[in-house]
C-alpha cells in the first residue's frame, strides 16, 4: 500500500473547516477540514453522531434537502469550489455518494436500480452492460434477485444494490457511508477488496465513513477521526493503527489483546445500574 | 348594495347583471343628479356566489346606511332573510331567492317582484298551452333541473299543473356543476318528450344546450327559465343553439335608455365592467332591477316628503311601488317589464313573463310573446303554505291585518 | 461451554437457562418464487441468548418476522409455551410479550425519544378514549406510573440527554439504542434483536453488549438476536442457529458452530478465532 | 433572558408533562384567555363577530378535528365538508324535533352523530392508505352532500331544500336565529372552542395520541409493537369527526343561520380546512388555531386592502386575491413545510439560545 | 323488454366514451405522480388555463387587458388578429412549457424531499394561483372553443346501428375524436415511461428524491420535462371539455371527475388511467340508468367515488398501480 506518499500527491477533494447547521439552529460540524488525495483511500472514523454522514453530505451537496447548510468554510474539488453546485453536476464530474442506510428505489427492480446509476453516462449501452455484468460479478446474489423489486430485498442485498449503483456511474471519487453496515463478514472483506482493486487499477479515490475501524484502517491510506463535529486526530492509517487510544476505543484491543465482549463487564455502568 | 360575483363558477351570469345594475345608478346620478337630488351610492361587494363571503359583505356594508340589498344568489338570500328582517333593511331578490317571500304578511322585508320561479313555471306551461290549442293532454314534459334548492323550486308548481292539465311530467336532476350530462340526455332522447323545461345555472346551461343539439332535440321545444336564457348560455354551442327558447321577466332589445347610459356612463368611462355587456339579457335585467329600486326610492321620498330616506322608509316605498306602462315609457324603457303594483300582502309583483327565442345567425334573443300572466290560483296556495310553515317554525305573527 | 444439557441448568456465569420457551417447527416461507425459509426448525429456551447468523438474504429477518407474526409461513408452526400458536395479527403477538427491534430502524420519526419509548408501553396501558379526554385522574396516574418505568430504562441505556429530541435527528447509532429502549419498555418475555450493532464502532458495541447481557440477567429476558459481527455473536450467545439461503446449516453452541466446516464455507469465510 | 427552562426545574413527571413547560408561556396563555373571555365580548361588534371571529372560532374547531385525523393519525381526509354537513343537519333535526332541548346539547349531539358516521367512513382506512384514502374520503363528501340534498326528511320537507335555524337561547339569551347579539354568539362558540381544544390536547398528549402518531409515522412497526391499527384509526376518525361535526353544527346554527348543503358544505370546504392545518402545522393544536386565523383573516384583509385601499373594481380584486392567496400558501410551505407552529417553535428555540446564535 | 337492453347498450357505449374523456384528465395526474410522487391537484386548473390561453391567443386577446386598463386607464382589448387553430395550439404548448419551467423554479425546487402531503398542498396553492392568473389574463366570461373538432350525433353509427337493431345509437362525434387522441397519447406515454432512460429516472425520483440526486439525476430537468408533458395533456383535456361546455371556470372542476378514475386505475399507471376511466364511465352511467330513477338521479358524482372505493378495498393500490411496499 502507498501511504506515506499520500500527502505528496495532488489533492482531489479538499474540505477546509466547514461548519454545518441544521434547521438554522442545530450546529453539527464545528470546523472540519480534510483532504482526499487523488487515488487515495481516506477513512473518516468516529462514533455515533460524530458528523461523518453530515460531512459526506456536505461534500456531495445533499444537505439542503435536509434543511441543513454549510455556513462556514469551503469545499474544493479538483481545485474549484463546488459548494452550491447541484448534486447532479457533481456526479457528472465524478463525485458520487453511497448513502448511509441503503436508499434504494423501492419500486424499481434490482437491475433497474443499478441502471439508474449509469444515468449520467454517455458512453453507450454496450459499456453500461459491461459494467452491469461486472457488478453482478462482484455481487452474485444480486444477479439472482435482479428481477425482484428492490423494496423486497434483504437489508444486505439493498446495501449491495446501493454500492453497485454507485459503481455503475464509473466515478473518479466515491463517498462511501458505512459500506460494511449489515453485511456478512466475508462480504465486508469482499467490498473492501473491491474498493482496493478499483483504487489500484482504476485509480478511483475513496472517502469512506466507517464504524468498522479495524477493517477500514486496514485498507485506508489515511484516516481522520471525528468526534462531535471536530477532527480530533488524523494521520496515516498505519500510525493510527498503532495509536493506543485508537486501539482502546475504536479497535477494542487493549494491551492484553482483544478481550471478549462478555468480559467488559464494565464496572462503572454496572455499578450505576445496580445502585 | 349589490352583492355581485365576478369570479367563481357563476361569474358569467353575475357580471352582466351587476354591470347593468350599477350602470343605471351611475347614469341616474350623472344625468339627473341622483334620486330626488340625492346621489345614489352602490357598494359592490364580491361574494363569488359563496355564502360566507355573502355574510361578510352584508355585515361590512350594512353599517353604511344601506337602503336595499340585491344579493343575486338564492343561497345568500336564504340566510340574509332573518338578518335583514332583524336589521330592518329591505331585500330585493328579483326573480330568485325564496319564492314564498312573495307573501308580505310573513316576510316583512323581503321583496321578490316582479316575478318568481313558481310564476315562471306556470308561465311556461301557459305558453305551451297556447302553443297546443289549450290542451296538454297526454303530452310529455321533462324538467331538467340543477340539483339544488334553486333547481327544485318549480317542481311543486309543475306537479300541481300536471294534475290540472293532465300532461305527464318527468323530472331529471343534474348534479352541480353539470359538465357531464350524457346519461340525462340519453334518457331524454329515449323518452322523446314533447318539451323539455330547464332550470339551469352556470355551466349546466351551456352543456345542456350543446347536448340537446347533439341528440338533435328540436330546439324550439326546449325552454329554459330566465336564468338559462342569456347570450352566454347559447353562444358556446354556436349555430346549433338556434331556436332555443327561454323565459324572461323583462323585455330585451334596444331601449332608449341605453343611449343615455352610453353617453353618461360608458363614454364618460364610468362603466362598471368593460362595457361589452350593454343591452344583453342579464345586463338589461340588472338595469331593470336598479330602475325598480330607484322608483321605489322615489316613491319613498314622495310618501315621506323627504329626499334623504332611511331603510325603513325605503321598505315602505317598495311596498307602495307602482309600475305602469307610462312610467316605464317615461324612463326610456317602454314595456321592459309588466305592469304591477306591490302591496303589504303581496311582495311578488304580477309574476308575468315572456318567452324569447335565440336567433343564432343574428346572435340575438327575439321576444316571441307579450307578457304572460301566471295562474295565481295554482301558485298562490303553495306560497301561502310554504310561508306559513316558515312563520310557524320561527314564530312570526302575520302583518297587514 | 460446549455441551448444552436438555433440562434447565445454570451457566458458568450464573444465569439459569430454563426449558423450551418457543419452538419453530418445519417453518417454510415463500414469496412468490423466492423461498426465504425452507423447512427450518429450532427452539429458544427460557433465559438464553440465541443468535441467528447467516449470509445476506439467508432469511434471518424473515424468521424474526415469522416469530413476531408479520409473515405467516406457508408451512410449519410456531409453539409458544409448548402450545401451538394460532395465526394471529402482529399486535396480538406483541401482547403475548414478544418485543423486537428492526434491521432498518423503524422508529416513529415524528415523536420525541421519550414518546417513542412510551409507545413501547402501550401494551401495558389501559385507559379508554374518554378517560384520556378528561385526563385528570386515571389517565394522568397511569401516564405517570408508566413514565417512571420508562425513565428507569432511559437512564439504564444512558440516553437522558436526548429525552426530548425528535428521533428523526438522531444519528444512526443512537436510533438503534432508542429502538432497544422501546423494545425493553414492553418488559417482554422474548426480545428479538435484528442486527442491533450494525453501524456501531467497537466502543458502542461494547455498550450494547453490556445492555443486552444486563437485560438478560437482570430480567431473565430471553433474547434472540441476528448479528453479523462474529466477535459479538460468539461471545454473547449461548446457542447459534446458522442459516444459508433458507436452509439451516448449523445449530449449537458457538464453539460447535465455529468448528463446523459447512458453516465456515457458507458464511464465516476465514475461520474466526 | 427569562425565556428559559433553566431555573425552573421539573420536580415531577406531572410538571414535566404539562402543556406549557416554560412559565412565561403559561402566563401568556392565561392572559390570552382572559382577554378572549373578559375583554373582547364588550368591544365586539356585528362586523367583527360575523365576518371574522365566528368563522375563526368555528373553523378552528374543524381544523383541530381534522388535525387529529390527518396531523396526528396521518389519515388524509377530504371528507370534512361532508362531515360538517352531518353535524349541521343532525343538529337541525334535534333543534326542530325537540324545540326545548338546549342548543348546546343539540350541537353536542350533532357532533356525536357525526362521530358515528365518521367511524363508518373510516372503516376502509384499514386497507386503503395515503392519497388513495384521501380520494376515497371524497366518496363520503359527495355521497353525504347528495344525500342531504336528496332526502327531504333531512330538511323537514321545506319547499326549497334549505334549512334555517329557529331561535334558541342559552340562559335566556338568543344564540341562534335572527335576533342574536354579537357577544352572545361569540362567547357561545368561544366556550366550545376552548373546551374542545382542551380535550384535544389531552387526547393527543397521552396514550391515545401516541397510538395515533405511531400509526402515522410507521403503521407496520406500530402494529408489531402492539398497536391495534383498526382501533387506533377508528378512534381517530371518531374523535376527529366529533370535532368536525360540532364545527358544522355551529357553522349552520350560530354563524350562517340558514344553509343549503351543496353550497355551504361543498368540497372546497374540505380543502379549506386541509389548508388550515397544513399552513398552521400538522400535528399541532396551536397550529390548527393559527392556520384557521390565517385562512379566515387573509381574504378579508386582502379584500379590504384591494377594494378599500386601491379602490380597484371587485372583479380585479377578487382575481388578485386568488393569486395572492395561492402565492402565499406556496411561500409558506417553502419557508417552513411544517407550518406556522414550527416557525413559532424555531423562533422560541432561537429565543432560548439568545443571545448566542447556536 | 329488448329495447331496454338496447338502451342499456347505448348507455354503456356512451359510458365508455365519457370514460375516455375522464381518462384524458386523469393522464396528467398519473404522469406527475409517477415522476415525483406529487399528487398534482392543479391539473384541472392547468386544463382550464391551457384552454383559456388557447382561445385567448386564437382570438388575439390582449393578456391582462382588464388589469392594464384598470391601472393605466387605457382601453385595450384585442390585437385584432384571428390565428388558425394549429398555430394557436403550438403557441399554447410553448406557454405550458414556460409554465412548467416557472413552476419548477419557484415551487418544486424548494420542496425537494418533503412529505407528499406538503407537495400536494403546494399544488393546491398553485391551483389558486393559476386560477387567478387565468382570469386576470383572459377575463372570466365564457368563450367558445373552436378548433374545428367534429361534434354532435354521428350519422354513421346512428344509421348502422339502426339497420342492425332498428334503434339508432347516439354517439357524439367529439367523443370518437377524443378516443382516438387518447389512444395515441397513451401509446406514446407508455413507451416513454417504460422504455426510456428518462422514464426510469422518473420513477426513481418518485421513490426517493435524495437517492435520485445522489446518483446524479437532475430533478430540475425531470420535473420540467414531466410538467411540460402534463401541461400538454392538460391542453388536450382542456380542448376536449372546452368544446363541450365552452371555456369557463368550471373546466377546472373536471379534476374532480378524474380522481375516482385515478384511484381505480392506480395513481402510477398510465394504462390504468384509461381502464379506470372506462370502468368509471360505464359504471356511473349504468347506475344512473338502472338505479338512478329509484333514488332520484344525479347519482354520478358520488357513485363514481363509491365504485372506486369498492375496488380499492380489494386492491389498495388500484387496478394497475404499483404495489405499496410494506416491509420492516
Ligand atoms: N436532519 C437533521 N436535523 C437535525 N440534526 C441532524 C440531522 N441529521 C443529523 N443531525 C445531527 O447531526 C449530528 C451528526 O449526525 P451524523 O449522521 O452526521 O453522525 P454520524 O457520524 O453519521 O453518526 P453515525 O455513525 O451513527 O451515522 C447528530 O448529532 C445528529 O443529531
Ligand atoms: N416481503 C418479501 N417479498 C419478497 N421477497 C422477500 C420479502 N422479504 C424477504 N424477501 C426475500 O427473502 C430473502 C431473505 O430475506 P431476509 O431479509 O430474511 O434476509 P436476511 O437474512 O435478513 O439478510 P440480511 O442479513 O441482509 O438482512 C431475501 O432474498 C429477500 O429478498
Ligand atoms: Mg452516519
Ligand atoms: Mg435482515
Amino acid at each position: 500500500m502507498l501511504d506515506a506518499t499520500a500527502e505528496t500527491r495532488e489533492t482531489l477533494l479538499e474540505v477546509n473547516n466547514i461548519e454545518v447547521i441544521y434547521n438554522h439552529v442545530i450546529l453539527v460540524l464545528k470546523g472540519v477540514s480534510l483532504s482526499v488525495p487523488k487515488g487515495g483511500i481516506t477513512a473518516l472514523l468516529g462514533g455515533n453522531g460524530a458528523g461523518k454522514t453530515t460531512t459526506l453530505k456536505a461534500v456531495s451537496n445533499l444537505l439542503h434537502s435536509e434543511r441543513g447548510e454549510v455556513t462556514k468554510g469551503s469545499i474544493h474539488y479538483r481545485g474549484e469550489r463546488v459548494q452550491g453546485l447541484d448534486p447532479a453536476t457533481l456526479v457528472k464530474r465524478g463525485v458520487i455518494q453511497v448513502m448511509e442506510g441503503r436508499h434504494c428505489f423501492e419500486h424499481l427492480t434490482v437491475e433497474e436500480n443499478l441502471l439508474t446509476g449509469a444515468y449520467t453516462r454517455r458512453d453507450g449501452s454496450a459499456a453500461i452492460n459491461k459494467d452491469l455484468e461486472l457488478v453482478y460479478h462482484y455481487f452474485p446474489r444480486l444477479k439472482e434477485r435482479r428481477r425482484s423489486q428492490a423494496g423486497y430485498t434483504s437489508g444486505g442485498e439493498q446495501q449491495m444494490v446501493a454500492m453497485g449503483r454507485a459503481l455503475m456511474a464509473r466515478p473518479a471519487c466515491i463517498l462511501l457511508d458505512e459500506p460494511s453496515m449489515g453485511l456478512a463478514p466475508q462480504l465486508v472483506e469482499e467490498i473492501f477488496g473491491i474498493v482496493k482493486t478499483l483504487n489500484e487499477q482504476e485509480g478511483v479515490s475513496f472517502l469512506l465513513a466507517e464504524q468498522n475501524t479495524t477493517v477500514a484502517l486496514r485498507y485506508a491510506h489515511y484516516g481522520y477521526i471525528l468526534e462531535s463535529g471536530r477532527v480530533v486526530m488524523d494521520g496515516p492509517a498505519k500510525d493510527l493503527l498503532e495509536n493506543p487510544d485508537v486501539k482502546e476505543f475504536y479497535l477494542g484491543v487493549s494491551e492484553e489483546g482483544r478481550k471478549s465482549f462478555r468480559d467488559v463487564r464494565s464496572y462503572r455502568r454496572r455499578k450505576r445500574w445496580l445502585s | 348594495p349589490d352583492l355581485s360575483y365576478r369570479t367563481g363558477p357563476f361569474a358569467a351570469g353575475g357580471i352582466p347583471f351587476s354591470d347593468g345594475y350599477q350602470d343605471y345608478f351611475t347614469m341616474v346620478n350623472a344625468r339627473d343628479g341622483g334620486i330626488g337630488g340625492i346621489p345614489a351610492k352602490v357598494i359592490e361587494c364580491e361574494t363569488g356566489y359563496n355564502t360566507e363571503k355573502g355574510v361578510e359583505c352584508y355585515e361590512a356594508t350594512k353599517g353604511e346606511g344601506a337602503l336595499v340589498y340585491q344579493p343575486l344568489s338564492t343561497g345568500i338570500t336564504y340566510q340574509l332573510i332573518p338578518k335583514v328582517t332583524a336589521d330592518g333593511i329591505p331585500l330585493h331578490t328579483m326573480g330568485y331567492g325564496r319564492t314564498s317571500a312573495a307573501n308580505g304578511k310573513v316576510f316583512s322585508h323581503v321583496f321578490n317582484y316582479p316575478a318568481n320561479y313558481w310564476d315562471a313555471a306556470s308561465v311556461a306551461i301557459k305558453y305551451l298551452l297556447s302553443e297546443n290549442g289549450d290542451s296538454l293532454e297526454g303530452k310529455k314534459i321533462v324538467l331538467l333541473f340543477h340539483n339544488s334548492a334553486y333547481g327544485k323550486e318549480p317542481i311543486p308548481t309543475l306537479e300541481a299543473l300536471s294534475q290540472k292539465y293532465g300532461f305527464d311530467l318527468t323530472t331529471i336532476a343534474v348534479d352541480s356543476p353539470g359538465q357531464e350530462q350524457k346519461s340525462q340526455w340519453l334518457q331524454i332522447r329515449r323518452e322523446r318528450p314533447d318539451y323539455v323545461l330547464m332550470w339551469g345555472w352556470g355551466v349546466m346551461n351551456q352543456v345542456a344546450v350543446q347536448e340537446a343539439a347533439n341528440i338533435r332535440f328540436p330546439m324550439e321545444n326546449f325552454i329554459g327559465n330566465w336564468w338559462a336564457g342569456a347570450e352566454h348560455d347559447v353562444t358556446p354551442a354556436g349555430e346549433a343553439a338556434n331556436g332555443y327558447k327561454a323565459l324572461n321577466m323583462n323585455k330585451v332589445g334596444d331601449l332608449p335608455v341605453f343611449a343615455d347610459i352610453q353617453t353618461h356612463v360608458h363614454d364618460a368611462g364610468l362603466a362598471a365592467g368593460d362595457g361589452s355587456n350593454l343591452g344583453s339579457v342579464l345586463y338589461t335585467r340588472g338595469m331593470y332591477a336598479a330602475m325598480l329600486a330607484v322608483e321605489a326610492a322615489k316613491t319613498a321620498q314622495k310618501i315621506n316628503g323627504t329626499a334623504d330616506i332611511t331603510a325603513a322608509q325605503m321598505r315602505d316605498g317598495m311596498e307602495a311601488l307602482e309600475m305602469t306602462a307610462a312610467k316605464m315609457e317615461a324612463l326610456g324603457m317602454p314595456g321592459v317589464g309588466p305592469e304591477f303594483s306591490v302591496t303589504c300582502e303581496d311582495h311578488g309583483g304580477s309574476g308575468m313573463g315572456i318567452v324569447q327565442q335565440w336567433d343564432a345567425s343574428a346572435k340575438a334573443w327575439v321576444p316571441l310573446t307579450d307578457f304572460i300572466a301566471p295562474e295565481d290560483d295554482v301558485t298562490g296556495p303553495l306560497v301561502i303554505a310554504d310561508s306559513e310553515a316558515f312563520a310557524a317554525e320561527n314564530a312570526i305573527a302575520p302583518r297587514c291585518e | 461451554m460446549t455441551a448444552f444439557p436438555d433440562e434447565s441448568f445454570v451457566t458458568p456465569d450464573g444465569r439459569t437457562i430454563g426449558g423450551v420457551l418457543m419452538e419453530m417447527r418445519n417453518i417454510t416461507l415463500r414469496f412468490g418464487g423466492v423461498i426465504a425459509i425452507k423447512d427450518i426448525s429450532f427452539d429458544i429456551r427460557e433465559g438464553e441468548i440465541r443468535a441467528i447468523i447467516g449470509p445476506n438474504g439467508a432469511g434471518k429477518s424473515s424468521m424474526l418476522n415469522v416469530i413476531s407474526g408479520f409473515y405467516n409461513p406457508q408451512e410449519g408452526e410456531v409453539l409458544f409455551h409448548g402450545k401451538k400458536r394460532p395465526p394471529m395479527r402482529p399486535y396480538q403477538v406483541a401482547r403475548q410479550g414478544i418485543a423486537r427491534t428492526f434491521q432498518n430502524i423503524a422508529l416513529f420519526d415524528g415523536m420525541s425519544v421519550l414518546d417513542n419509548i412510551m409507545t413501547g408501553r402501550l401494551t401495558h396501558m389501559k385507559t379508554g378514549l374518554l378517560e384520556q379526554a378528561i385526563w385528570w385522574g386515571k389517565a394522568e396516574r397511569e401516564e405517570v406510573a408508566n413514565r417512571r418505568k420508562v425513565e428507569e430504562i432511559i437512564d439504564f441505556l444512558e440516553i437522558e440527554h436526548i429525552r426530548k429530541t425528535p428521533v428523526g435527528r438522531l444519528p444512526y447509532g443512537l436510533k438503534k439504542r432508542v429502538e432497544l429502549a422501546r423494545a425493553l419498555a414492553a418488559e417482554p418475555r422474548i426480545l428479538l434483536l435484528d442486527e442491533p450493532m450494525a453501524g456501531m464502532n467497537v466502543e458502542e458495541k461494547e455498550d450494547m453488549c453490556r445492555f443486552i447481557l444486563d437485560v438478560n440477567d437482570e430480567y431473565g429476558t430471553t433474547i434472540a438476536l441476528i448479528e453479523h459481527d462474529m466477535g459479538v455473536v460468539m461471545d454473547l450467545s449461548d446457542r447459534v442457529v446458522v442459516m444459508d439461503y433458507g436452509k439451516k446449516i448449523g445449530d449449537g453452541t458457538p464453539d460447535e458452530v465455529r468448528a463446523s466446516k459447512e458453516v465456515i464455507d457458507a458464511y464465516l469465510g476465514v475461520a474466526h478465532d | 433572558m427569562f425565556y428559559r427552562e433553566a431555573g425552573d426545574f421539573k420536580t415531577s413527571y406531572v410538571a414535566d408533562n404539562q402543556t406549557f413547560p416554560i412559565a412565561f408561556d403559561r402566563y401568556r396563555y392565561y392572559v390570552v384567555l382572559a382577554v378572549a373571555f373578559l375583554v373582547v365580548p364588550f368591544i365586539v361588534n356585528d362586523y367583527w363577530a360575523n365576518a371574522v371571529l365566528l368563522p375563526f372560532l368555528i373553523w378552528a374547531i374543524a381544523a383541530i378535528g381534522l388535525n387529529i385525523l390527518t396531523g396526528y393519525c396521518g389519515q388524509v381526509s377530504l371528507g370534512t365538508g361532508g362531515f360538517m354537513a352531518v353535524g349541521a343537519y343532525s343538529c337541525y333535526k334535534f333543534m326542530t324535533a325537540f324545540p326545548d332541548l338546549n342548543i348546546a346539547f343539540c350541537v353536542l349531539l350533532g357532533g356525536g352523530v357525526t362521530a358515528l358516521v365518521g367511524v363508518l367512513f373510516g372503516l376502509p382506512s384499514l386497507r386503503i392508505k395515503g392519497f388513495y384514502l384521501a380520494v376515497a374520503t371524497l366518496a363520503a363528501q359527495f355521497f353525504l352532500v347528495w344525500l342531504f340534498n336528496r332526502v327531504p326528511w333531512f330538511y323537514n320537507y321545506s319547499a326549497s331544500g334549505q334549512i334555517s335555524a329557529p331561535e334558541r337561547t342559552v340562559f335566556g339569551i338568543p344564540v341562534t336565529g335572527p335576533n342574536t347579539s354579537a357577544w352572545a354568539t361569540y362567547l357561545f362558540c368561544l366556550v366550545f372552542l376552548v373546551a374542545l381544544a382542551w380535550l384535544a390536547r389531552n387526547l393527543t398528549r397521552g396514550t391515545v395520541g401516541r397510538t395515533w402518531m405511531s400509526i402515522r409515522d410507521m403503521d407496520i412497526a406500530a402494529e408489531i409493537i402492539g398497536v391495534n391499527p383498526l382501533r387506533a384509526k377508528l378512534t381517530a376518525f371518531a374523535a376527529s369527526s366529533f370535532f368536525v361535526g360540532i364545527a358544522g353544527a355551529l357553522f349552520f346554527s350560530v354563524y350562517l343561520g340558514a344553509v343549503e348543503v351543496g353550497e355551504a358544505f361543498g368540497i372546497n370546504k374540505s380543502f379549506l380546512v386541509l389548508f388550515m392545518i397544513i399552513i398552521g402545522g400538522l400535528g399541532s393544536i396551536f397550529g390548527s388555531l393559527a392556520g384557521a386565523a390565517f385562512m379566515v383573516l387573509l381574504p378579508v384583509l386582502l379584500k379590504n386592502v384591494l377594494v378599500g385601499g386601491f379602490g380597484w373594481d371587485t372583479a380585479l380584486a377578487a382575481h388578485l386575491e386568488l393569486v395572492i392567496v395561492g402565492a402565499l400558501i406556496i411561500g409558506f410551505l417553502i419557508a417552513e413545510p411544517h407550518g406556522l407552529a414550527r416557525l413559532w417553535e424555531l423562533a422560541k428555540e432561537k429565543l432560548r439560545l439568545w443571545p448566542f446564535p447556536h | 323488454m329488448p329495447d331496454q337492453v338496447l338502451f342499456a347498450m347505448e348507455v354503456m357505449l356512451n359510458g365508455l366514451m365519457a370514460g375516455v374523456m375522464y381518462a384524458l384528465v386523469a393522464l396528467g395526474f398519473v404522469l406527475i405522480y409517477k415522476a415525483s410522487g406529487i399528487f398534482n391537484y392543479a391539473q384541472g386548473v392547468m386544463a382550464l388555463f391551457a384552454a383559456l390561453t388557447l382561445v385567448g391567443i386564437q382570438q388575439g386577446q390582449v393578456p391582462f387587458a382588464h388589469l392594464i386598463n384598470a391601472v393605466f386607464g387605457t382601453e385595450i382589448h384585442h390585437f385584432g388578429w384571428h390565428l388558425p387553430a394549429i398555430v394557436a395550439i403550438v403557441l399554447t404548448i410553448g406557454v405550458m412549457i414556460g409554465l412548467a419551467i416557472l413552476i419548477e423554479y419557484f415551487v418544486l425546487k424548494h420542496l425537494v424531499n418533503q412529505e407528499p402531503i406538503i407537495l400536494f398542498m403546494a399544488t393546491i396553492g398553485l391551483a389558486y394561483f393559476l386560477e387567478g392568473v387565468g382570469d386576470l389574463m383572459w377575463g372570466s366570461e365564457i368563450k367558445k372553443m373552436d378548433v374545428g373538432l367534429p361534434q354532435g350525433l354521428s350519422e354513421f353509427i346512428d344509421t348502422t346501428t339502426y339497420n342492425w337493431f332498428g334503434y339508432g345509437f347516439f354517439i357524439d362525434r367529439l367523443d370518437i375524436a377524443a378516443t382516438i387522441i387518447a389512444a395515441i397519447l397513451v401509446a406514446g406515454l407508455v413507451a416513454f415511461s417504460q422504455y426510456t432512460k428518462q422514464g426510469r429516472a422518473l420513477r426513481a425520483v418518485a421513490d426517493d428524491h435524495q437517492a435520485a440526486l445522489s446518483v446524479g439525476i437532475s430533478l430540475q430537468f425531470i420535473w420540467v420535462l414531466v410538467w411540460s408533458i402534463a401541461g400538454f395533456v392538460a391542453l388536450v383535456a382542456g380542448i376536449m371539455w372546452g368544446a363541450k361546455s365552452g371555456v369557463q371556470f368550471s373546466l377546472s372542476l373536471i379534476a374532480l371527475k378524474a380522481l375516482p378514475v385515478l384511484m381505480l386505475g392506480g395513481f402510477t399507471s398510465i394504462p390504468g388511467a384509461i381502464v379506470g376511466g372506462l370502468i368509471i364511465g360505464v359504471g356511473e352511467k349504468l347506475f344512473e340508468f338502472t338505479i338512478g330513477p329509484l333514488v332520484g338521479g344525479a347519482t354520478e358524482n358520488w357513485f363514481a367515488y363509491v365504485l372506486a372505493l369498492l375496488f380499492l378495498v380489494f386492491r389498495p393500490q388500484g387496478l394497475f398501480g404499483e404495489k405499496i411496499i410494506e416491509r420492516v
